[in-house]
């Protein structure tokens, strides 16, 4: 009986039109944020941080990011990985072109240079539609791998073509380096999590959000009906990107703090962040996170599972992960081909309706 | 040719205004498909114009080609006296031309009420930021369309089914749901590909009236393209004939109903 | 207890490397198990994470393993290696890269809780180079050497030391990359044969050493005169390529031949069921390798337990031994492996080891690497200043003021 | 003639041949995409399935070895047998149906109508899942691939171009392997073109391709159809697998030579069979000659982006690549 | 035009009192029966989202595809319960359907798609030629554009080659949906001589989904009306037209004779049989 809508009636548009029209959403979201932000950060420790809780909210702003392009624009693109590059190696350049900056902006500013980078590749997807756009993006993911590990000047020069994150201070305390606490890291993180996140809620809801939906339902028809394409697209890629830099500049700065290009940032990257946004689902922001979640803890639980519960070798383990992993893809993509948010959607419309089944 | 200032009485007494549309000499070609040959007509301010024609005769064509989104090889297109110079689909829409399609053209992901804000994109202005943040003028903008659109889901009836994505809908609200999207515009002129395709005759007598209301009430011009005679004849003001990509006929419904050409190539038996 | 963390990689593009080392690592501290109930009466235990050599799940591997007490982390890729680095050293936890990873580690005043002895990287460049020097009679003037290499960081480490020494040595450098995997080398191998280099030295890693074998074999570039580095000279680098790999040459920080110790794990570890893999590793190069490494490992544990009296050792006496550490000759024959790698002791200064390694051949009718050379020396005149200047600008970077522990 | 110039030539042949080792594993997405609108980026790991058990059958190795032995605590790998190249083709082939069929079965068919994204990660799923099963199967060593292919430069061609160019010009060198490669290159080419445009079978895979719905209503099994194109699928990364395993032994990196083949299918056109040929042959040559003149000025290693970034640059002038379907867009 | 005594009384379809639901939850018929006897010209009418599509689909079982089922009743073919067999299976067994919306295969050419209806024949390439004949000499239309790709041929051609695709499979029954949708009314009548041709000729049985009730009931023998998944209404085709109910909300005709459409705007109907 928790989902009526009954009794809960909207009396202005605006009312009509906020994130969550339903009185118990509203209250489940406060509560969610008020743990986010009041109670873990005082009980986390540096596994949680680091295997667990940092790498999330990390995929999850990528997840948004491409979930824009993907989901609500419908360009598909593969090279996230790329992107995240651009975000960590601007982070990088500026961190160390001025160390008195703060991170916070030097964060921002790196998802601002990957915006343009993102909007430059955007270009052909003016002309390209569908997989050969996909292909296309594939050209920007290899194209950035190589120039970063090419053009020494994006890693000043170092023997091995490593970046390190130099020890950097927002408010005082340590975010990147050695001497971060796992709170720090994860503050830092859930901080630009929770500001995309309402970016993205907002763009999505308004007329920005709604040309993209429109160029991704039926372009032709889109444009027909006043929707400036070039605009639209470049606004997503722009947009998207924009969220994909951060993603890679925390990535880089606060998560693994030493990165090297082709390794982070290759195209497993871009396909794990797709498959996030599918298996979350395309269109829906909760859809990131439950994406992103699943499948930052998906492998380590099956490790957790395999090898320290049931004590079979590490490497059968990983073998057998691999065929878990890829068949709860596939079964998932079967049972639900609209995303972990699409059940959720079900679950919900079946409590709403509960105890009637049609 | 009529000169562009004229006006005159229809049939049943109403005046129509001077010519709003000019199509001259358009001729449009698929590689070797010449689609339309030479084609001129017009269409004036607050008249309802018919397009009719075989399958293939090119009556589609003719309207990507009003929206801009068929370029012809040859031929002008005049918009409210002046020439319309090369332009993209987008750019037409925001001179007030709004359409409906002849296969649904919904955007399927979305919601009815989304689908008809969509409509409204012509009219929204604010920038990116404000958006991003929701503050001030987007806010505002959002409501303010808000209302404009209720206002066209009561008159279409639809207020049921506001917050259903389109996808799940019947068909026949679908293409009520498109009439909509098109209204949200408020255009002033109004292109409808075989709106009542698919109907029964009930359904078009529903979408016959909301037709005739919108040119009334709105002052908008219609121009639509059906193969229901019945329909054409009743409530269009004037009728062009296409067949092959010529025009073949051009009238009143009533002189083009005797147009022995028009019967041979489309009526097929003398219509009622 | 103690623990030993294994970050292996048995999944994945490099599991052919991956499964051999695991296995030799893992079999040697099972034999000290079995045959002296574990180090000092302090039983081994080992805990195997594995990583798919993925730098993401390298962090959950150490995140994970090391509150069990882990002494010592051999996390066996460069990018895991950089990203532990910081956190290791905050947290107080040692290090050891064994031939790879951070070359400037050697500066143990820098990097007080790394360590990559018996050798690194721009050692392997200077002693391949030290090589042809005594193969061409001391004088490498007007020939020329072409460096093949991963594209990665891994592959970029020795040019700036080839760089300096074709300057000292007057030989002419060109090098070519190969873009990860490193399954279409054509382009590469075609400019190799028109410029006819007179050696091929290769910095390669996973199936870019097989298809560069092979490669090499099909335009006819003569295999003695092209050495690979000592991650490009396993077994199944060359098997791929059959009789056509005959003579080619590798580098090797640990010498492959019959050891006593092998035999022992064989019986006590292997035959008893106890054995990581399944026991087809036995004696292969990097097998031999992770023994190595384990036998370095086990080294540094009895003398840490030596130096602080106490047989259950934590991670700060463990760096103390490792920084104490001393192989001798005669230990090593002790130990049943006699000659497996070079002399050399480890100080507060130098975390690097002695940099020796030896060139080995490929006989492709036994399907053996055999040692060719005794361990030669690098040119430390070169290699010491780039290592000080590395070092000194990271601790730069990093606000650490160089010093000793 | 200079050398210089001979030796660019030398270049075109080698990537020509090069681009008809890509095209091979591009067949394999054509076929599928074509009948299914699948894009399946398993073709790659399907390849590197089909070589492993093609040595692993040759070996007489046992499947699952290592996982038998782990659970129960056995010591079994081999049967002690070997078998003939050609009848373990044959066993390979017959795996690679029962694969095709599975695939189909338990996972695609339920998948039917499906948005191309969705069916898209469903394949990336099965590559993880045939990767692990592969894995699990016969191990993750490397294994070489003894079925009798010629192996090194041609020596006939070198000698009887040796001198063209004078003392500088070796001659031409051109793999034995490419070679072979090329014929059964075109053999298989010839012999799909000629499945798809000729028989009855070909038309109803083209009939899938367009409109599942319409092709069920006329009594086409799609079952049947997919079951058919995904063995064929099997086949060509039979052919791709043992062509690129017996460059540089079987082991996982095979699976990524996928990634060569999409800049050729996006050059070729997705849903074209020459065009897989003739997208991987201007790939071959175009990257070849790009890091032969213009790599070496900007540091070389250039081959991975920029057979996309012609792939891309072309597509900008032609949106559904060379030989790809046209896009019918009409409202 | 025809009068309703030339029904035979042999049924070859019985549909009875089947349910559908789609995705599991949306229940889109409820208790829908019929009976197509053999040799006629059975007419399914009803307005938007009535079920007529969903009938058919039903039938020819193409609703697996679309994520329905039935759920209860059950469908027979000549006494045999079909609903577990496939497309296929029903292909081969006479019933084919022609699908609302054309669903002509786009990228292949006319011909081609129209041997794409022979795909379920065993009877030698003979035979079919000899049909595609046939086919060609119902429409001489398709036999112009034989060598165009389907997707670039007008709306009427893609009907006409929507049914021809279905002959070719020599059916005894063919479910149409919505032949007259999109089609200039001069190509109706055309399409609905042939489908009488057809039937008269070839002896085809029709299942006929249609919106068009006037021109449906010209050419049925018989006719269902379905309101809201629901059979509400059923009889000789002759009956039907006459029945006040359906003449105001079918035909539009009040007992004055034919509406005009600019008189609709004056008057609000109600649905009598819902209410
Ligand atoms: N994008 C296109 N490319 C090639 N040919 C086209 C294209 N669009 C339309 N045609 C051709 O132009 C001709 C006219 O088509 P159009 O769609 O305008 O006809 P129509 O009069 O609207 O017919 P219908 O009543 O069936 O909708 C047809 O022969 C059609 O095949
Ligand atoms: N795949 C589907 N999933 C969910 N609902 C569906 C689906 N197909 C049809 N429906 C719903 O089932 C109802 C009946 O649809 P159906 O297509 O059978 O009607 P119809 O009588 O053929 O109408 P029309 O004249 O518009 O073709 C409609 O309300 C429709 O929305
Ligand atoms: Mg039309
Ligand atoms: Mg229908």
């Amino acid at each position: 009986m928790l989902y009526r809508e009954a009794g809960d009636f909207k009396t202005t548009y605006k009312a009509d039109s906020q994130t969550f029209p339903i009185a118990f959403d509203r209250w489940r979201y406060w509560a969610v944020l008020a743990v986010a932000w009041l109670v873990i950060p005082f009980v986390i420790n540096d596994y949680w941080a680091n295997a667990i809780l940092v790498p999330f909210l990390i995929y999850a702003i990528a997840a948004i990011g491409l979930n824009i392009l993907t989901g609500y624009c419908g360009q598909v693109s593969l090279g996230t990985g790329g992107f995240m590059a651009v975000g960590a190696y601007a982070c990088y350049k500026l961190m160390t072109s001025f160390p008195d900056v703060s991170m916070l902006v030097h964060i921002l500013l790196a998802g601002g240079i990957t915006a343009i980078v993102g909007a430059a590749f955007g270009l052909p997807s003016l002309r390209i539609k569908g997989f050969y756009l996909a292909v296309a993006t594939l050209a920007a993911q290899f194209f950035l791998v190589w120039l970063f590990n090419k053009v020494s000047w994006f890693y000043n020069y170092s023997a091995s073509g490593q970046i390190n994150a130099p020890e950097r201070f927002v408010f005082g305390h340590a975010v990147t380096g050695a001497n971060t606490t796992p709170a720090a890291q994860y503050l830092i993180c859930l901080l630009f999590v929770t500001g995309c996140a309402l970016l993205a809620r907002n763009l999505t809801r308004g007329t920005i959000g709604r040309s993209w939906m429109a160029i991704r339902d039926m372009d032709i028809a889109a444009e027909i009906i006043g929707v400036d394409p070039l605009k639209a697209k470049l606004t997503a890629f722009a947009v998207s990107s924009f969220f994909i830099g951060i993603s890679g500049a925390l990535f880089f700065a606060v998560y693994l703090g030493a990165v090297e290009v082709g390794e982070a940032f290759g195209i497993n990257k871009s396909f794990l962040v797709l498959f996030m946004c599918i298996i979350g689902g395309l269109g829906s922001l909760f859809g990131s996170f439950a994406g992103a979640a699943f499948l930052v803890l998906l492998p380590v639980a099956l490790k957790v599972l395999g090898v320290d519960v049931l004590g079979w070798p590490t490497q059968i383990v990983s073998h057998l992960q691999l065929v878990v992993v890829g068949g709860l893809i596939m079964f998932f993509l079967i049972k639900e081909p609209h995303g972990l948010a699409q059940m959720w959607r079900h679950i919900k419309e079946k409590l709403r309706l509960w105890p009637f089944p049609y | 040719m009529k000169d562009t200032f004229d006006s005159y009485v229809t049939d049943d007494g109403r005046t129509i205004g001077g010519v709003m549309m000019d199509m001259r000499g358009i001729t449009l070609r698929f590689g070797g498909v010449e689609a339309i040959k030479d084609i001129s007509f017009d269409i004036r301010e607050g008249e309802i114009r018919a397009i009719i024609g075989p399958n293939g005769a090119g009556k589609s064509s003719m309207l990507n080609v009003i929206s801009g989104f068929y370029h012809p090889q040859e031929g002008e297109v005049w918009f409210r006296g002046e020439k319309r110079p090369p332009m993209k689909p987008y750019q037409v829409a925001r001179q007030g031309i709004a359409r409906t399609f002849q296969n649904i053209a919904l955007f399927e992901g979305m919601s009815v009420l989304d689908n008809i804000m969509t409509g409204r994109l012509t009219h929204m202005k604010s920038g990116m930021l404000a958006q991003a943040l929701w503050m001030g003028k987007a806010e505002r903008e959002e409501t303010e369309n808000r209302e404009a659109v209720e206002r066209i889901i009561d008159f279409l009836e639809i207020q049921a089914i506001r917050k259903t994505p389109v996808s799940r809908l019947p068909y026949g609200l679908k293409k009520r749901v498109e009439l909509a999207r098109a209204l949200a515009a408020e255009p002033k002129l109004l292109l409808l590909d075989e709106p009542m395709a698919g109907m029964n005759v009930e359904e078009k007598e529903d979408m016959s009236r909301y037709i005739l209301d919108v040119n009334d009430e709105f002052g908008t011009t219609v121009a639509l393209i059906e193969h229901d005679m019945g329909v054409v004849m009743d409530i269009s003001d004037r009728v062009v004939v296409m067949d092959y990509g010529r025009k073949i006929g051009d009238g009143t419904p009533s002189e083009v109903r005797n147009n022995q050409d028009v019967i041979d190539a489309y009526l097929g038996v003398a219509h009622d | 207890e103690l623990v030993i963390p294994d970050l292996s990689y048995r999944t994945g593009p490099y599991a052919a490397g991956g499964i051999p080392f695991s296995d030799g690592y893992q079999d040697y501290f099972a034999l000290l198990n079995a045959r002296d109930g574990g180090i000092g009466g302090e039983p081994v235990r080992i805990v195997e994470c594995e990583t798919g050599y993925n730098t993401e799940k390298g962090v959950e591997c150490y995140e994970a393993t090391k509150g069990e007490g882990a002494l010592v982390y051999q996390p066996l890729s460069t990018g895991i290696t950089y990203q532990l680095i910081p956190k290791a050293t905050a947290d107080g936890i040692p290090i050891h890269t064994l031939g790879y990873g951070r070359t400037s580690a050697a500066e143990g005043e820098v990097f007080n809780w790394v360590f990559n002895y018996p050798g690194n990287y721009w050692d392997a460049a200077s002693v391949a180079v030290n090589y042809l020097l005594d193969e061409n009679g001391g004088d490498l003037s007007g020939k020329t050497i072409a460096l093949v290499y991963h594209n990665s960081a891994y592959g970029k480490e020795p040019i700036r030391t080839l760089e300096e020494l074709s300057a000292k040595h007057g030989f002419t450098l060109s090098t070519l990359a190969v873009d990860h995997p490193g399954q279409e080398q054509k382009s590469q191998w075609l400019q190799i044969r028109r410029e006819r280099p007179d050696y091929v030295v290769m910095w390669g890693w996973g199936v870019m050493n097989q298809v560069a074998v092979q490669e090499a074999a099909n335009v006819g570039f003569p295999m003695e005169n092209f050495i690979g580095n000592w991650w490009a000279g396993a077994e199944h680098d060359v098997t791929p390529a059959g009789a056509a790999a005959d003579g080619y040459k590798s580098l090797n920080m640990n010498r492959i031949q019959d050891y006593p110790v092998l035999d022992e794990i064989q019986t006590m570890v292997v035959d008893a069921g106890l054995a990581a893999g399944a026991g087809d590793n036995l004696g292969k190069v990097l097998y031999v390798r992770g023994m190595y490494a384990a036998m370095l490992a086990a080294e540094a544990i009895a003398k840490a337990q030596e130096i602080h009296g106490v047989s259950d050792i934590t991670p700060a006496m463990m760096r103390d031994g490792m920084e104490a550490l001393e192989i001798t000759e005669a230990r090593m024959t002790e130990l049943g492996m006699g000659g497996i790698g070079p002399e050399f002791s480890v100080n507060c200064q130098n975390h690097g080891g002695s940099g020796e390694g030896l060139v080995q051949q490929w006989n492709a009718a036994d399907g053996v690497f055999v040692p060719l050379t005794d361990f030669i020396a690098p040119d430390d005149s070169v290699i010491d200043p780039l290592i000080t200047e590395d070092a000194m600008a990271f601790a730069a970077e990093n606000n650490i003021t160089p010093g000793c522990l | 003639m200079s050398a210089d110039f001979l030796y660019g030539i030398e270049v075109v042949i080698n990537g020509l041949m090069a681009g008809v080792m890509y095209a091979l594993v591009a067949l394999g997405f054509v076929l599928i995409f074509k009948a299914s609108g699948i894009f399946n980026y398993a073709q790659g790991v399907m390849a590197l399935f089909a070589a492993l058990t093609l040595v692993g059958v040759m070996e007489g190795q046992v499947p699952f070895s290592h996982l038998i032995n782990a659970v129960f605590g056995t010591e079994i790998h081999h049967f002690g047998w070997t078998v003939p190249a050609f009848a373990a083709i044959l066993v390979t082939l017959g795996v690679m149906i029962f694969f095709a069929w599975a695939v189909h079965t338990f996972v695609f068919r339920h998948l039917v109508g499906q948005e191309p994204i969705i069916l898209f990660m469903a394949t990336i799923g099965l590559a993880y899942f045939l990767e692990g099963v592969g894995d699990l199967m016969w191990g993750s060593d490397i294994k070489t691939l003894a079925v009798g292919l010629p192996q090194g430069g041609s020596l006939f061609v070198e000698d009887l171009t040796a001198g063209l160019g004078g003392d500088d010009f070796y001659g031409f060198f051109i793999d034995k392997l490419d070679m072979v490669a090329t014929l059964v290159a075109i053999v298989l080419v010839a012999a799909l073109i000629g499945f798809a445009q000729y028989t009855k079978q070909g038309r109803a895979m083209r009939a899938v391709a367009d409109d599942h719905q319409a092709a069920l209503s006329v009594g086409i099994s799609l079952n049947y159809i997919w079951v058919l194109v995904w063995s064929l699928a099997g086949l060509v990364a039979l052919v791709a697998g043992v062509m690129w395993g017996a460059k540089s032994g079987v082991q996982f990196s095979l699976s990524l030579i996928a990634l060569k083949a999409l800049p050729v299918l996006m050059l070729g056109g997705f849903t074209s069979i020459p065009g897989a040929i003739v997208g991987g042959l201007i790939i071959g040559v175009g990257e070849k000659l790009f890091e032969y003149m213009i790599g070496p000025m900007i540091g070389g290693a250039t081959e991975n982006w920029f057979a996309y970034v012609l792939a891309l640059i072309f597509l900008v002038f032609r949106p559904q690549g060379l030989f790809g379907e046209k896009i019918i867009e009409r409202v | 035009m025809l009068d309703t005594t030339e029904t035979t009384t042999e049924t070859l379809l019985e549909v009875n009192n089947i349910e559908v639901i789609y995705n599991h939850v949306i229940l889109v018929l409820k208790g829908v029966s019929l009976k197509v006897p053999k040799g006629g010209i059975t007419a399914l009418l009803g307005g938007n989202g009535a079920g007529k599509t969903t009938t058919l689909k039903a039938i020819s079982n193409l609703l697996q595809s679309e994520r329905g089922e039935v759920t209860k009743g059950s469908i027979r073919y000549r006494g045999d319960r079909v609903q577990d067999l496939t497309p296929t299976d029903l292909v081969q067994r006479g019933v084919i359907q022609v699908m609302e919306g054309r669903h002509c295969f786009e990228h292949l050419t006319i011909e081609e798609n129209l041997m794409t209806g022979a795909y379920t024949r065993r009877d030698g390439s003979g035979a079919v030629s000899a049909d595609l004949e046939m086919v060609y000499n119902y429409f001489p239309r398709l036999r112009e554009r034989r060598k165009s790709q389907a997707g670039y041929t007008s709306g009427g051609e893609q009907q006409m080659c929507a049914i021809g695709r279905a002959l070719m499979s020599r059916p005894e029954t063919i479910l149409l949906d919505e032949p007259s949708m999109g089609l200039a009314p001069q190509l109706v009548e055309e399409i609905f001589g042939i489908v009488k041709d057809l039937n008269e000729r070839e002896g085809v049985s029709f299942l006929l989904a249609e919106q068009n009730t006037n021109v449906a009931l010209r050419f049925a023998h018989h006719g269902y009306i379905l309101e809201s998944g629901r059979v509400v209404m059923e009889g000789p085709a002759a009956e039907l037209r006459e029945n006040p109910d359906v003449k105001e909300f079918y035909l539009g005709m009040s007992d004055e004779g034919r509406k005009s459409f600019r008189d609709v705007r004056s008057y609000r109907r109600r649905k009598r049989w819902l209410a």
